[in-house]
């Protein structure tokens, strides 16, 4: 029973330098590797260039599907650069040090993911209201775009690192964690794209629907966590 | 039932695949259990495994 | 799951050696005390009056596994820094002079050899003080001089009361050790 | 060894099975019967759909079956997580083939219901794309069991999937019916609710438990099957171990 559970000898007092210190070091290799982050947001221009290509120029479709493919796109990034978030930490035997320390895997879990939102999630949600003016984005809807794929890519990430989690320990991963997580990602799309879309049909809901992404986000904060440190403990014995 | 009755087809389809995919669904347990079945009795009569009932205790 | 029929105790102060074949569970055995591992059964009990008798030794635990956990962008100081602030506090320090890497320190760690990669990994053992180390081939790719570095670092760690069990092939010089011999074992096991 | 322990209630699962099954067979197939008979002869066509309304009997009762299986293989990994019991992980692990199933068929029949009512095979309904979503869940729960060799790992991994999975399956319904209802407000017809009449409720229930003890037939045979996968795997492991 106790691989599920964290071993909650500790306080979170004890928790914060741990937590600190693999966030610091996640954050100085991201950027010393260089990449993360302009790979993942060259792979969202790709994905937006690829629309108008498929569907044709005209603004007036385009700026009816904007929202919608800016969320398609930003989901797209966000999972593809999670999938080997725990693999080097699995491989070169990082994570199981970790495990044996008074810190709860749960917590390193949620470092690694705060790491990606800040490296990948954060910057292609400020970054994708910008390149809705490649799909002629109405100019009212970059705030509320902004808003909304700023809370969302927080339950993205957080749902992205639990694929990267459930298939640390397999070859070939990539597939697998997309279909294992787009099903995951349906719910905060569909309110993230209501959030950012304003009014339709003359009903205004993004307001309801903002506040239900924030509830899944917070769902995802408290799920996700013991999820993904139960499956980081299975792949370890 | 009026089998002269519009879209008749759609109805007797959906009656048809269901009774294809459940078929075939039971076929393919059937046939698993048959061959799991016909592997554990082979391994018996090689002595190859203990029969949890004749050697161990049961609680 | 490799081995039955095991019973063996490791004492403070001394060392336990495992030796035998490949593949005839040393690591098993290893990562089944730090808890990485669960046994199909059988017990493993902690006589330590401030620990309960079932308790998983986990945290007080310093395994050092065939990988040495470090991150190659990172430089040898940074990875202990790392390592150091997890734990909440080490003695940087002290682990670089250990293992004889204080003139390493501001090298990034893809630069280093094996040899003093597996340096690096062990100086964890000397960055945050556990009473039971388990080491699994601790010598591999170390020259004679980086094994005495090991063995001083270990004899210190018994004098101090620590535990060790290593698995090695090597006799490394540490006075007071016991041996748990996995070839006999099977036999008898069988 | 705790193989004792480990194989003492998957046989006495066994020996349970092998008394049951037959009963379990009549029961499913008598349900069968009644429940075709009554919705193919008994229950009135609509008077706005015509006959296509009797797909209902096959399509309603494969869409619950498919939730329904989906929350027994959910619980049987709560208890297959928490209490270790192995026979818990291997209903789970039988149960997906036959949700799948299920759920295909909830999608197949009700394209074939769309196409005469909605004049297309398949419309974004609500319904249809939740349980699109789920068969999506069933098929990543299947895809772990595939990629992953020990099957102890497996089900863990398998187990923290589907539980995840059925956290996700009422907010997928919740957000897509609220997506669905901003998009199209007027639903075009209704088979759930109190007010259908008894002639049409009757042998739709008697399908639903129909499906139900045809998954229960199927389950116990699929969990048989399964033991005994696992035993033959133990036997060819101890017999390679012994050639050393």
């Amino acid at each position: 029973m106790y691989w599920i559970l964290p071993r909650l000898a500790n306080g979170p007092v004890e928790m914060m330098p741990a937590f600190k210190s693999v966030v610091a070091r996640d954050f100085t290799l991201a950027i010393r590797q260089g990449g993360s982050i302009g790979t993942a947001i060259g792979f969202f221009l790709t994905v937006i260039v690829l629309l108008p290509l498929g569907l044709g120029p005209d603004q007036q479709l385009l700026q009816r599907i904007a929202p919608g493919a800016l969320w398609i796109a930003l989901l797209l990034s966000v999972l593809l650069s999670a999938d080997r978030l725990y693999q080097t930490d699995h491989d070169d035997g990082s994570l199981e040090i970790m495990a044996l320390s008074s810190t709860p895997l749960e917590v390193v879990v949620l470092a690694k993911a705060s790491v990606h939102w800040l490296t990948s999630g954060l910057p292609l949600a400020i970054a994708a209201p910008v390149f809705g003016f490649l799909l002629n984005l109405d100019t009212a809807l970059i705030v509320p775009l902004g808003i909304a794929m700023v809370t969302g890519s927080v339950a993205l990430s957080l749902l992205a690192s639990l694929g990267a989690a459930i298939t640390v320990g397999l070859r070939q991963g990539g597939l697998l964690v997309s279909l294992l997580v787009l099903p995951l990602y349906v719910p905060v799309m569909i309110f993230g794209v209501l959030a950012s879309s304003g009014a339709q049909s003359g009903i205004d809901n993004s307001a309801t629907a903002l506040i239900i992404l924030v509830a899944i986000v917070l769902a995802a904060l408290v799920v996700t966590p013991f999820a993904s440190a139960a499956a980081l403990r299975s792949y370890m014995r | 039932m009026d089998f002269s009755a519009p879209h008749m087809g759609f109805v007797i389809s959906s009656y048809a695949i269901t009774f294809v995919v459940l078929g075939a669904l039971a076929l393919w347990i059937f046939a698993r259990a048959r061959s799991v079945t016909r592997r554990l009795k082979q391994l018996d009569d090689e002595g190859a495994r203990r029969r949890p009932t004749s050697g161990q205790v049961e609680t | 799951m490799v081995f039955a029929g095991l019973d063996f105790t490791a004492h403070a102060g001394r060392m336990l050696v495992l030796r035998g074949p490949n593949g005839a569970g040393k690591t098993s055995l290893l990562r089944l005390i730090a808890g990485l591992a669960d046994p199909a059964g059988g017990t493993l009990a902690v006589e330590e009056p401030s620990l309960p008798a079932d308790a998983l030794l986990g945290e007080h635990v310093h395994f050092i596994a065939h990988q040495d956990a470090i991150k190659l962008h990172l430089s040898v100081a940074e990875n202990l820094n790392f390592w150091s602030s997890f734990f909440g506090g080490g003695d940087v320090t002290g682990a670089m002079t250990a293992m004889n890497l204080a003139a390493l320190a501001e090298f990034q760690a893809q630069r280093l050899s094996a040899g003093q990669k597996r340096r690096l990994g062990l100086a964890r053992l000397a960055l945050v003080e556990k009473p039971v180390w388990l080491l699994d081939e601790p010598t591999v790719g170390l020259d004679t001089a980086s094994q005495a570095l090991l063995a001083d670092m270990m004899t210190r760690h018994l004098d101090g009361g620590g535990i060790i069990i290593a698995s090695t092939h090597i006799d490394l010089p540490v006075k007071s050790s016991d041996v748990l011999d996995f070839a006999t074992l099977g036999e008898r096991a069988g | 060894m705790s193989s004792i322990e480990r194989f003492a209630n998957p046989t006495r699962f066994m020996r349970l099975q092998t008394t049951v099954q037959p009963w379990v067979w009549i029961i499913t197939l008598a349900l069968f019967g009644v429940g075709l008979f009554l919705g193919l002869t008994r229950a009135p066509a609509d008077y706005q759909q015509g006959e296509t309304v009797r797909i209902m009997y096959v399509h309603v009762p494969a869409a619950w079956s498919a939730l329904m299986v989906y929350t027994v293989m959910a619980v049987a990994s709560i208890i297959g997580i928490v209490f270790r019991h192995p026979l818990a992980d291997i209903a789970a692990k039988a149960a997906a083939p036959i949700g799948a199933a299920f759920c295909f068929l909830a999608l197949a029949t009700g394209s074939l219901w769309g196409k005469p009512m909605w004049g297309t095979w398949w419309v974004w309904d609500a319904r249809l794309t939740s349980m699109f979503v789920l068969l999506l869940l069933y098929l990543g729960y299947m895809a772990i069991w595939q990629a992953i060799d020990d099957p102890r790992r497996a089900s863990r991994i398998a187990a923290i999937v589907a539980i995840v999975g059925f956290i996700n399956v009422p907010i997928v319904k919740f957000s897509v019916d609220w997506w669905y209802s901003l998009h199209q407000p007027a639903s075009v017809f209704r088979t759930d609710g109190p007010t259908i009449h008894p002639s049409i409720l009757t042998p739709l229930l008697i399908m639903g438990l129909a499906y139900s003890f045809l998954f229960l037939a199927l389950h116990l045979i699929a969990i048989r099957s399964e033991i005994g996968t696992r035993r033959i795997r133990q036997t060819e492991l101890a017999r390679t171990g012994a050639l050393q």
